[in-house]
């Protein structure tokens, strides 16, 4: 579904990803896990066309979208909720979530309904606070906003980005759970995850990035038992 | 032990919302004193109102038994408090040294007329400012950062500029809002560790913490809100087992498990 | 437009005609030909230039040949001073055309005053600036002969009301005139029942407007330039109908244009009036239509005038040499009859000049009475 | 008799409220809508004024054709703003934008006066100078056109930028453009065409304000957009209407202040009631939302 | 090709300082009386530009009205020196310190507004100042002016004319750079760019930001405001004319051309510019229309000004787009560790 080679990306001078190549077919949960400025969230700020990339290709849909605009890469089906929330603080919750619509046209009203109903029974919160504005929400319910904004394009591929940040605990096992939903409807997810015995347990297979560049590869149960993972991000 | 910090009764409304609900608090001296929450619970904004960029709708926050809520952010500051921030808020552009250095503010004297005829209170200032500042970023572990732009360091190390900003005012009294947020369990655990070192120094440090096992093994008095009302407050162990806790926070308890062993 | 022969350079030097000339005399134009006040700072490069082709094609003055420099000042005092001490320091350059504004001439005074050089302003208006130094002339009229008149001969005889409400526009000129104007409306018993300034950027007049028509006057008189004819027209679509006179603005097409029938009726004084039918001004109005593409105005004349004053000046210095000194002393005496009346300097350098009184029929401007009304 | 003049000065206040609402209207939808920082306004408003001028100079006054000529004319202008002073700077700090547009401005000044000429421009008579009674209260033809456009448009773009999808995107991106690439929205165009309806309804506004000020200059629209800046100030800049409301009321307090006073004091009572009003509510008319620590 | 140039002067830093001391110092030898006074209105800019720079530059703070402070300080120079026969000398300091104080009015609400906000405020405050100037007859001269305002004597020699005037031109330039370039290296100066950077954080750790901005407003209007007082004598002549919102428009975009939040970005900014427009007047008419088409040209090549640092808050390009070799090994061995 989304095939990803020898990415090269640079920030001036600094070099963030030094080639960097993975696979994600479809159906799968494949899990980016890597230490702090190991390069995960450039890898998908660069799938998504955000960023200038220096060098390599990223086929999406056996289409090559190296070039693709940002937009509409969004329409091909590809969702991303990136790090950092990025909601839109002076909409309300609910304009926040019809925004989510804009990357699929093929939605209908009903349709639309239905999606913002089901998040809203994901995380009640929002609904308490549909009228609010985004910005004024606060850390953990503007992620939960970004997730259902995601969410609300119905995409084919969903690109969460530490998704679990300022999250409690019991959001954590939600979302967690949610991914697995997900993707029981035939949908595709590459996850990034600091939580990473977590998201290695529920995913199938696994990269680790270091310094921009992947070290390993494997099954999601093969890198939880691996020494090296687990010494380095799994914590003793 | 004193008490250092003290709520009363504190309230925050937003509108028709009850964000802080009648919280009472003690912090004492040398605690490192947790405060947790579902999404929402009003921790940030207890926050916002010990450090004064909120005004409480009720009740009081005292600092060394001396009333502090009603002042301007930057006097509570002054009179010991710093704090985090929870979506980081640094001087992007500035050098992690600028950084450092603007958090000498409240210590240092030098003004307009000292600047220009570089008196002996800007000599001396920036003596002060000099030796500490790199002594603080030792201590951090962040001096190989210096001279970097802070907006360019990974999500992590920008959690640590900003805890070395803050002690730079060398506070009575530290809140960090979700340090840990963003770092792996081994950087979780070296910030940890970092803590409790500060600690053995003698600071009181209050933290608010979505991750479980951070709290757990580093607090020793923890305060859990939901829906702005304090639902429980204790030792960790008291607070871990309190049902009413483990229904609004830990779920089913395959993460706050993980807290224990 | 702008001047489609000016091209690329600043410089306009006139073709010697015959071998008589004794060379040429360079004079500096220092206007604004961008800025808010472009219209009238290129105005003032065509009509110097048409003068200069004129003078020059005629064999020139006492023989010489003139040029202009023509520098823009962009509509800011502070260039202009700049320009007129560049143009000072310009050893050919034998006297100076410009500013347009009060505000920009004053800024120029003391440099003048320092190099004995004369500036000759088309329009400076400000009492105080002739008199600033011996160097300074203005060939727009003095207010102090002209706004009296206008109050007491053409508001109180000529026209003939009992009331009037006045509206003027707060700069150096307009407060002078005002001035004025009420010591020559009180000598001749005329009412004033409403006095009412506004600023030079207004648009809405409409306030104003109603303040004067509560007064209930017979008659407005507006004095001011630009505006002149939008605050006809929003009288007019205000649904008033006041018997009204202008001063300041002089009667040119271009008023006509800009108030269409509005303009019926509208008693003016100027000391000529510029229209292609007018054949006093009619060589004139087609030369600088040529060049502009625009109707000239009262200020333009002015400059055209100016360049002639120079160079009647420079015949009367005669044999004499040329300098700058030497046309400083012979403008002093210098007058001009020229399509607009005659023109000459009081003691202090400022303009004096005759006025007719002009009405708007069918259209057309119509000579009320000629010079000389007293 | 007072109240009459009273009642004049009210309706005098109000029609050129109406102006100022007219030139706010499309401000506060390229500032407080699409989130760009604009100083070419004014020159906009003249670019719309010259294009129905020759238009109706042409073809006799019909007002269709110069309302499409200043519409189109001004949607141009608005293009090749955004490509010259904006589409780059969409990630930069706002006072590179604002830099470029402040040189547009000048451009567009300098060559109208070439390209156009200095001078005034008559435009008498286009609708025909009637005036209705209603009691005490004379408004003339022209100015039931402005009120009536102002009413009309700032209803539409209110529905527009709240009620629509369109809308909705319109706003996502002028708050956060990276995130509004990613929920698939197409930024530069989005916002192009805010600032192109933005100065559209700018060049409208020229041609109406040269109908009803009957002639046109190349500085004409200096002055007018301060106003109209103000105007939108006051209503938060952020809401179309209350941007308008914010016009309407400037020029009431301007035409009353007027009629106490002189009429050379005008801005005194605009940028002084700007300034105490934004001292009291330092964000205008609207509360700001979404900001918190 | 800026490194270069940095490099040369860190080697060579006192050569370089005494050259162009004596360069400046002994300018009217070599330039003509008319072309000095095009130097005379750079330096008049430089401090203008200067002034605004330490509000907007190093604090954040938009501001479009600094013709209002400039016209303050001529007003009162000019009415001290006329009205009440003070010497020029003496009156040039009460002239800086009430604009001071009007800086620190402004500010007031300029404590409770960002952005565009505050430019409104500053444009409404400009104005009003030129209003002012121009109705309050009695004290102003309302629109007939002020003239007469006489250059001062200086050791028994009067310091009419360009040529003299620049020096003291030169010394208020010079001081200016001297007392802003130890003001902003200090407490105070890290104080305005932490308010400059942001504001929430710097008030986290105790910074008085009102009294900060308070502080700012009033010594970039001060600045403003002595450039105003030496103006006067100068010009000899001022009225409300020369204090219109253009010239607050000018001075901004001198001051991002030259690179906001710097040292010399005034200086360049307002070198520049006046070039740029004496030098384009062979095309008459069109010099305006070229000018501008540069300024937007100039915008595209460096937005962040011609000596503005691109890694700046101000830069517009995104943080790091230029970075130290040094910090990228540093980054990379992080990278390594963990
Ligand atoms: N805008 C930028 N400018 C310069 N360098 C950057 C920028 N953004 C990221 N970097 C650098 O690129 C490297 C990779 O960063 P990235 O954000 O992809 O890491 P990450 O794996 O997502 O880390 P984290 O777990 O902290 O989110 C880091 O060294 C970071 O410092
Ligand atoms: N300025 C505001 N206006 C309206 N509502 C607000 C405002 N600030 C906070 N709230 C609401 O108050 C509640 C408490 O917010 P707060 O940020 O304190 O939560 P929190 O406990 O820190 O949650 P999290 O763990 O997700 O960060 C939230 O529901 C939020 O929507
Ligand atoms: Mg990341
Ligand atoms: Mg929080």
């Amino acid at each position: 579904m989304l095939k990803v080679e020898n990415l090269v990306v640079n920030y001036g001078y600094i070099s963030a990803l030094r080639g960097i190549s993975f696979e994600v077919k479809e159906g799968e949960i494949i899990t980016l896990i890597g230490a702090n400025g190991a390069g995960k969230t450039t890898t998908l700020v660069s799938v998504s066309n955000l960023i200038k990339k220096e060098s390599g290709k990223v086929i999406f849909k056996s289409q090559d979208i190296t070039q693709t605009p940002p937009h509409k890469i969004v329409k091909m089906g590809m969702c991303h909720v990136p790090e950092g929330r990025k909601i839109f603080p002076e909409l309300t919750v609910y304009e926040n979530m019809i925004s989510g619509t804009f990357g699929n046209p093929a939605l209908s009203k009903e349709k639309i309904n239905q999606l913002i109903e089901k998040q809203f029974t994901l995380f009640p919160r929002l609904k308490e606070r549909r009228n609010q504005a985004g910005g004024t929400l606060s850390g953990g319910e503007q992620q939960m906003l970004a997730i259902a904004r995601g969410l609300m394009m119905d995409p084919d591929i969903i690109m969460l980005d530490e998704p679990s940040l300022g999250l409690a605990p019991i959001i954590v096992e939600e979302i967690f759970e949610l991914i697995l939903r997900i993707r029981e409807n035939g949908k595709t997810i590459l996850l990034i995850e600091q939580n990473a015995s977590m998201s290695l347990s529920i995913a199938d297979r696994g990269y680790v990035l270091e310094n921009g560049v992947v070290t390993l590869t494997g099954t999601g149960k093969e890198l939880l038992v691996n020494e090296e993972v687990k010494k380095a991000y799994l914590g003793a | 032990m004193a008490a250092l910090l003290e709520a009363k009764g504190v309230s925050k409304i937003f509108g028709g919302l009850v964000a802080v609900d009648n919280v009472d608090m003690t912090v004492n001296k040398g605690d490192i004193f947790g405060i947790i929450g579902p999404n929402g619970a009003g921790k940030t904004t207890f926050f916002n109102i010990c450090t004064g960029f909120y005004t409480p709708s009720q009740g009081a926050i005292y600092l060394e038994g001396q009333k502090i809520s009603g002042l301007p952010c930057d006097q509570i500051a002054k009179k010991g408090i710093a704090r985090t921030f929870q979506n980081i808020q640094l001087f992007k552009y500035m050098s992690v040294l600028d950084n450092v250095k603007i958090g000498f503010h409240i210590n240092t004297r030098t003004n307009l007329f000292d600047a220009i005829v570089h008196s002996k209170t800007y000599k001396n200032d920036e003596k002060i400012i000099k030796e500490k500042g790199y002594a603080i970023l030792e201590e951090v572990g962040l001096s190989k950062y210096a001279d970097t732009m802070a907006g360019n360091l990974p999500y992590g190390v920008q959690r640590k500029v900003e805890i070395a900003r803050a002690l730079a005012l060398e506070p009575k009294i530290l809140l960090l809002d979700e340090p840990a947020a963003g770092m792996n369990p081994n950087e979780t655990d070296s910030l940890m560790q970092f803590m409790l070192m500060l600690k053995e120094k003698g600071h009181t440090i209050t933290v608010i913490e979505h991750d479980m096992k951070f709290v757990m093994n580093s607090c020793n008095h923890i305060l859990v809100l939901n829906f702005g009302q304090k639902i429980c407050e204790g030792t960790p162990d008291a607070v871990k087992n309190n049902e009413q806790v483990k229904e609004a926070y830990f779920g089913k308890g395959i993460i706050a498990a993980r807290g224990t062993n | 437009g702008s001047t489609s022969e000016s091209g690329n350079s600043a410089t306009e030097t006139t073709a010697v005609v015959d071998g008589t000339s004794k060379g040429t005399i360079k004079l500096g134009l220092v206007a604004p030909l961008t800025g808010v006040h472009a219209e009238y700072g290129q105005g003032f490069q065509a009509a110097t230039k048409i003068a200069a082709d004129e003078i020059n094609a005629a064999g020139g003055a006492n023989g010489y040949q003139l040029e202009i420099e023509v520098k823009d000042s962009a509509a800011d005092p502070k260039t202009s001073a700049d320009i007129v001490t560049q143009f000072c320091e310009d050893k050919d350059i034998k006297a100076i055309i410009g500013d347009f504004t009060s505000s920009a001439c004053m800024a120029d005074a003391p440099i003048v005053d320092q190099y004995q050089t004369v500036l000759l302003s088309p329009t400076a208006s400000n009492p105080d600036y002739a008199p600033m130094s011996e160097y300074c002339f203005s060939v727009m009229y003095n207010q102090s002969n002209m706004a009296p008149w206008v109050g007491k001969s053409v508001i109180g005889k000529y026209m003939g009301v009992k009331s009037v409400a006045v509206m003027y526009l707060n700069t150096d000129w307009g407060i002078s005139t005002n001035e004025y104007l009420l010591k020559g409306l009180e000598e001749a018993g005329v009412e004033v029942l409403a006095d009412e300034t506004y600023e030079e950027n207004e648009t809405d007049f409409s306030s104003v407007i109603a303040k004067l028509k509560a007064s209930n006057a017979e008659a407005v008189c507006i004095l001011d330039q630009g505006n002149v004819p939008t605050i006809i027209n929003q009288i007019k679509s205000s649904g008033w109908n006041p018997l009204l006179v202008t001063q300041g603005p002089g009667a040119s097409q271009q008023l006509l244009n800009l108030c269409g029938e509005n303009a019926e009726d509208l008693i003016i004084t100027d000391s000529s009036y510029i229209t292609e039918d007018n054949p006093a001004t009619k060589d004139f109005y087609q030369k600088f239509y040529a060049i502009n593409q625009c109707a000239p105005t009262d200020h333009s004349l002015c400059a055209y005038n100016t360049v002639q004053m120079l160079a009647k000046a420079i015949v009367s210095i005669g044999d004499g040499e040329v300098t700058r000194e030497s046309i400083k002393d012979a403008l002093k005496t210098t007058s001009y009859d020229g399509m607009a009346g005659t023109v000459q300097f009081d003691e202090n350098g400022g303009g004096v000049r005759q006025f007719l009184i002009l009405g708007v029929e069918d259209g057309k401007y119509v000579v009320k009475e000629d010079y000389g009304f007293e | 008799m007072l109240s009459q003049y009273i009642i004049s000065q009210v309706v005098n206040g109000l029609c050129q409220g109406f102006i100022y609402a007219l030139i706010a209207l499309g401000f506060a939808v390229i500032v407080g809508i699409v989130g760009l920082a604009t100083f070419t306004h004014g020159e906009i408003i003249m670019i719309g004024a010259y294009a129905s001028y020759y238009i109706f100079l042409a073809c006799g006054h019909n007002l269709i054709l110069g309302l499409l000529a200043s519409f189109s004319a001004s949607w141009i202008v608005g293009i090749i703003i955004y490509k010259l002073c904006y589409e780059r700077f969409l990630e930069a700090p706002e006072h590179i934008s604002l830099i470029c547009t402040i040189g547009f401005s000048m451009l567009l000044k300098n060559l109208a006066q070439i390209v156009f000429g200095a001078e005034k421009k008559p435009m008498l008579n286009v609708i025909e100078n009637q005036i209705y009674k209603f009691g005490p209260v004379e408004i003339s033809k022209v100015q039931f056109v402005i009120m009536g456009t102002v009413i009309v448009l700032s209803t539409t773009m209110m529905i527009i930028f709240n009620k629509t999808k369109w809308g909705i995107a319109l706003r996502s991106v002028s708050q956060n453009r990276e995130a509004a690439a990613l929920v698939g929205i197409n930024v530069k165009q989005t916002s192009m065409i805010g600032n192109c309806i933005g100065c559209a309804m700018a060049g409208v506004a020229g041609m109406l304000i040269g109908i009803y000020y009957q002639s046109i200059s190349p500085t004409m629209g200096a002055t007018l957009s301060m106003k109209a800046f103000s105007a939108a100030t006051l209503g938060g800049l952020t809401s179309v209407p209350l941007s308008s409301l914010g016009g309407v009321v400037l020029g009431l307090i301007e035409n009353l202040g007027i009629s106490i006073s002189t009429a050379s004091f005008r801005d005194v009572f605009s940028f002084g009631f700007l300034i105490i009003m934004l001292i009291f509510k330092p964000t205008g008319f609207v509360k700001r939302k979404g900001a918190r620590p | 090709m800026m490194d270069k140039l940095k490099g040369f002067y860190v080697k060579n830093k006192i050569p370089v300082w005494v050259v162009l001391m004596v360069l400046l110092v002994t300018m009217p030898l070599y330039v003509s009386a008319g072309n000095m006074r095009i130097v005379c209105r750079i330096m008049l800019y430089i401090i203008l530009a200067g002034g605004l720079n330490v509000i907007s530059g190093y604090c954040g703070q938009l501001c479009f009205g600094i013709a209002g402070f400039y016209c303050v300080g001529s007003y009162v120079q000019a009415i001290l020196m006329k009205t009440y026969n003070v010497s020029y000398w003496l009156a040039l300091l009460p002239s800086g310190i009430v604009a001071a104080l009007i800086g620190a009015v402004v500010a007031l609400p300029a404590l409770r507004m960002k952005g565009i906000f505050l430019g409104m405020i500053t444009i409404g405050f400009s104005e009003l100042m030129r209003l002012i100037a121009l109705n309050w007859t009695p004290v102003t001269g309302g629109a007939m002016g002020f003239k007469g305002i006489m250059a001062p004597t200086f050791f028994g020699i009067k310091m009419g004319g360009a040529s003299k005037y620049y020096y003291i031109f030169l010394f208020v330039v010079i001081a200016y750079m001297f007392c802003t370039n130890r003001v902003i290296k200090s407490r105070v100066g890290r104080a305005w760019m932490s308010i400059r950077e942001d504001e929430l954080a710097a008030r986290s750790l105790g910074v008085d930001a009102k009294k900060y901005k308070i502080l700012n407003f009033m010594y970039g209007s001060f600045w403003a405001g002595i450039a105003g007082a030496i103006f006067v004598a100068y010009s000899t002549y001022v009225d409300s004319t020369y204090f219109t919102l253009d010239e607050g428009f000018n001075v901004l975009g001198m001051l991002i051309i030259g690179g906001q939040g710097t040292l010399v970005g005034p200086i360049v900014g307002s070198f520049v510019a006046q070039v740029l427009t004496e030098s384009l007047r062979f095309i008459n008419v069109w010099r305006y229309v070229v000018y501008a088409a540069l300024i937007i040209l100039m915008m595209w090549v460096r937005p962040q000004g011609l000596i503005g640092a691109s890694g700046s808050i101000l830069a517009g390009s995104k943080a790091g787009k230029k970075k130290t070799k040094k910090a990228e090994k540093i980054v990379k061995s992080e990278g390594k560790e963990a």
